[in-house]
């Protein structure tokens, strides 16, 4: 399996493993979908994908450039409003797990997309919440994808959109009906999991080609490794082919749009 | 009942200065025409509510419409930011835009208990995000029969709501079919409502359960062909995700984006 | 995942002594076929949900299978009593029935909060009504906005949720198709649920918009044709007006509907 | 005008004709359905039916039995779910008109399906409250329509199912966002309308034929005469053919049932 790949792949090939046959995943865009998708054409044609425009169970054949996508209603077992999306089928509890990007991630894995700087005075104005707030909360599990750098993996997030653990590594505990939140975080270097006691992000496994300094050098704290540090497994050339001709189909609709 | 009017005439009547205007379509059917036409008439000091405000409230804002937005997650979806958004509330160009977040979830469940008639919605919500914080409006209150905290928002009731559909008929009654979004929410919670279709049919011949509104439920409908663009109409055209990816280049300078809205909404006439 | 089984199977694996069982179908869908399989199966000390009691609750307390009954219209609609209901409740024959009584708006909210995982629902309810005097369930809470005294009542999540529908494909996803009821509600509120249905079909051939339940959120299918008769499916076959009317008579006497229970549930088989 | 009609005939015309052409009107099983539907098929083509099943804009050839007869939904424009027709529709405020029948009332109109007797140790166990609480108090005004008898028209109902005017006639005093409550009450016998300080039901049309004495017998109260007493216009030919039409293809309809 000596294919050449990019890191961007490696980290979507593995976000896709994540994902298992029958499991229903709430999907954010970008990043997570690719990954998703990718798992569905792979792996897991089984995973039950649902994207907040409301479609259920949706079978792309192109990635949607935006959550809303005709693809997305077109391929979808049924379709339904926004409200019941958010409230029957999040709150209500038939999602396994939400998979989310951010623009800002901490030690406790809280997720920022609101804003960079002071909110009244913002030094970058970012989308804001989204689905994510309750995704993270109403979710059996979360996972997060997102490209490693110091500007991202922050010691402590701007402003918390969406809760990780919480400032301390405290924020779910005792609270009622609340998901395991996430539970790993897939990136272009390598994979970190939540500790189980400290909830503080340790590295569980690193992608081949990429050292301890290499993700030091891309986070913006102390980051811990687990003892018994793992290699992320290669992508397979089945893998690959797959998610760039998805990506090759998906490229050509968005621009032959007109 | 709905009266058939232009969309000239039907903004002109309902879209004053100072009103509350929600103008709904998650992604698709994303009513263009209608913000257009209120860019056209130059409205100003607009409250704007809309779950993901996307190019048209892009637009408006830079127009100098817009005094306020209610919103949940601002940006062009899969391309980056909305820089005329991000421009108002940094810099304060054309004027600086009062800003009001919630989650999706939360407005969706505002929507829905606006359309209930209720004052609030109730939602398992905001744990632990610090949106609350900055947002007067998010409330928690205790279940009385658990005990557990949940979050409570004010329902959302519109002075008037503008959304795109396929199709209405000769009584004024429309179909709105795909991703339906918060669009019916955002009808029944106004207090009007104008709904532009692609086109007027004899009869919508639909199944029992479609996504039907009652022109007993309606304002105004006026016909706007393509009046979703470049959003999509589901069985009718598909998005421009090229325009979506251009709009990046476009927003991002004042001057382009004036330019732009010269040729295409103030000197473009509109669809009257 | 939805499993196929037999309707007998489906039964015998969810419906326990004791269990909080909820059959639902406004006039529509009603799961005769369900009813009468857990009637043949003995079960006993259920606690029955359902907004319209209707013939299927009249048989089931009349057959000796239910402690507890809550709802919100207990009639054989357009006809009159439900004598069964109406001789448990009055006499306590074959036992006496407790009842928790609602209103149809309350329970079909209870129902909606059900499915969206929630505690409680709020509405504009009960106003100047005896209601909340004798169900103690119905709370009154305080907009924390408007000040507004609003009703609460507990959502409803039962132990398993028997619903009748037109057709599922072979991944168990499901039509439900005309009227609809609170259908999704009911099973998506319950921990489990079996869904009988006329046929399984390849394709469900549906429009975006249809009241589909995914086969994921669904714990059984059980094939029953005509499992919704004397009531109906849309599409299929008419409601039998008839004997509804009919029914009067029979279940006005202990002895007429002991016999009518013997030849048409406990030795008529059933689907299995 | 002298065509022959029965005093059940006169009450579904005078029940029909305070229905408008435009009006929106959430209609109870029985008498109000009947009424409803005579009004749409003669005066008002153009009045909005909408039952609880969900089926708005409903247009029956016969009258349904239930209130969730298939009739209703192929007829309508659409048909939505219980809770959104609660939710949306009632609550929402969209109904001009609730259309209700009941088996006691009393001289606020306060409305009893529950039962007679103690509710512990009921003699006769009614139906219950079905949409009618929320109909009384949600619809911008409610009409209703019952055959006059001492049994019905009590001074005092067992329980208020339904609120009218309260045990006082105040109970809607102050309460905000509520409708107008009962606006006219059409029997066998007459029109009644609730006197618009005190709320009690005063009796302000005569059916032709029917005397003072004959309501007086009627009902469990001493019932008041308005000063204009008016006198019911009889049914047109046309209104006692359409009723009686109507009536015939309902009872072939659900008697050939099979």
């Amino acid at each position: 399996m000596s294919t050449e790949y990019t890191s961007s792949e490696m980290m979507t090939v593995t976000a896709a493993r994540a994902l298992e046959n029958g499991m229903t995943c709430f999907v954010g865009i970008g990043l997570p979908s690719e990954a998703a998708n990718l798992a569905r054409l792979t792996h897991a044609p089984g995973v039950v994908l649902i994207y907040e425009s409301g479609t259920l169970q949706t079978r792309p054949d192109v990635l949607p450039l935006s959550i809303g996508d005709g693809e997305l209603c077109e391929s979808a077992l049924t379709t339904v409003s926004v409200p019941e999306m958010f409230r029957y089928w999040l709150q209500g509890g038939h999602v396994d797990v939400g998979f989310l990007g951010t623009a800002q991630i901490d030690r406790y894995c809280n997720l920022n997309t609101t804003l960079i700087g002071d909110y009244h005075d913002p030094k970058v104005r970012l989308p804001g919440g989204g689905g994510a707030p309750e995704i993270a909360t109403n979710a059996g599990e979360v996972f997060i994808t997102l490209k490693h750098s110091k500007r991202t993996f922050v010691k402590d997030v701007d402003f918390v959109t969406t809760l990780g653990f919480g400032r301390d590594g405290k924020g779910r505990d005792g609270v009622p009906n609340i998901g395991r939140g996430p539970t790993r975080v897939i990136t272009d270097l390598c994979v970190m999991k939540p500790d189980p006691e400290t909830r503080e992000l340790v590295v569980v496994s690193l992608h081949p080609g990429v050292t301890r300094e290499d993700v030091r050098d891309a986070t913006g704290w102390e980051i811990r490794f687990a003892e018994a540090l793992e290699s992320t497994p290669e992508p397979s050339a089945r893998e690959l082919a797959v998610l760039r001709e998805l990506k090759e189909k998906t490229n050509r609709k968005h621009a032959g749009d007109a | 009942m709905a009266e058939f009017l232009s969309l000239h005439d039907a903004v002109a009547r309902y879209v004053e200065d100072g009103t509350t205007v929600c103008m709904e379509g998650f992604t698709h059917l994303i009513p263009f025409a209608a913000g257009h036409e209120v860019i056209r008439q130059g409205r100003r000091d607009l409250t704007l509510i809309r779950m993901t405000p996307d190019l048209v409230y892009d637009q408006l804002i830079g127009a100098g419409c817009v005094k306020k937005l209610i919103f949940s997650w601002g940006g062009n979806p899969g391309v980056g930011s909305l820089h005329r958004l991000r421009d108002a509330v940094e810099k304060g160009w054309p004027q600086r835009v009062e800003i009001l977040e919630h989650s999706h979830a939360a407005m969706a469940c505002a929507f829905e208990a606006g359309a209930a008639g209720l004052p609030l919605a109730v939602l398992r919500g905001y744990v632990g995000s610090d949106l609350p914080k900055v947002n007067d409006q998010i409330k928690f209150i205790e279940c009385p029969f658990t005990g557990e905290r949940l979050a409570a928002v004010p329902s959302i009731r519109p002075d008037v709501s503008l959304v795109h559909a396929q199709k209405a008929d000769r009584q004024g009654n429309v179909l709105v079919e795909g991703i339906v979004g918060v669009q019916k929410e955002a009808v029944l919670a106004a207090r009007r409502s104008i709904v532009t279709v692609e086109e007027i049919v004899d009869d919508l011949d639909v199944e029992p359960n479609a996504c039907v509104l009652p022109g007993w439920a309606i304002s105004a409908i006026a016909v706007a062909e393509k009046g979703a663009y470049p959003s999509y109409a589901h069985g009718y055209y598909d998005r421009d995700n090229r325009f979506y990816k251009e709009w990046d280049a476009i927003a991002r300078d004042r001057d382009a984006f004036t330019a732009w809205l010269d040729d295409n909404v103030h000197n473009a006439g509109g669809q009257s």
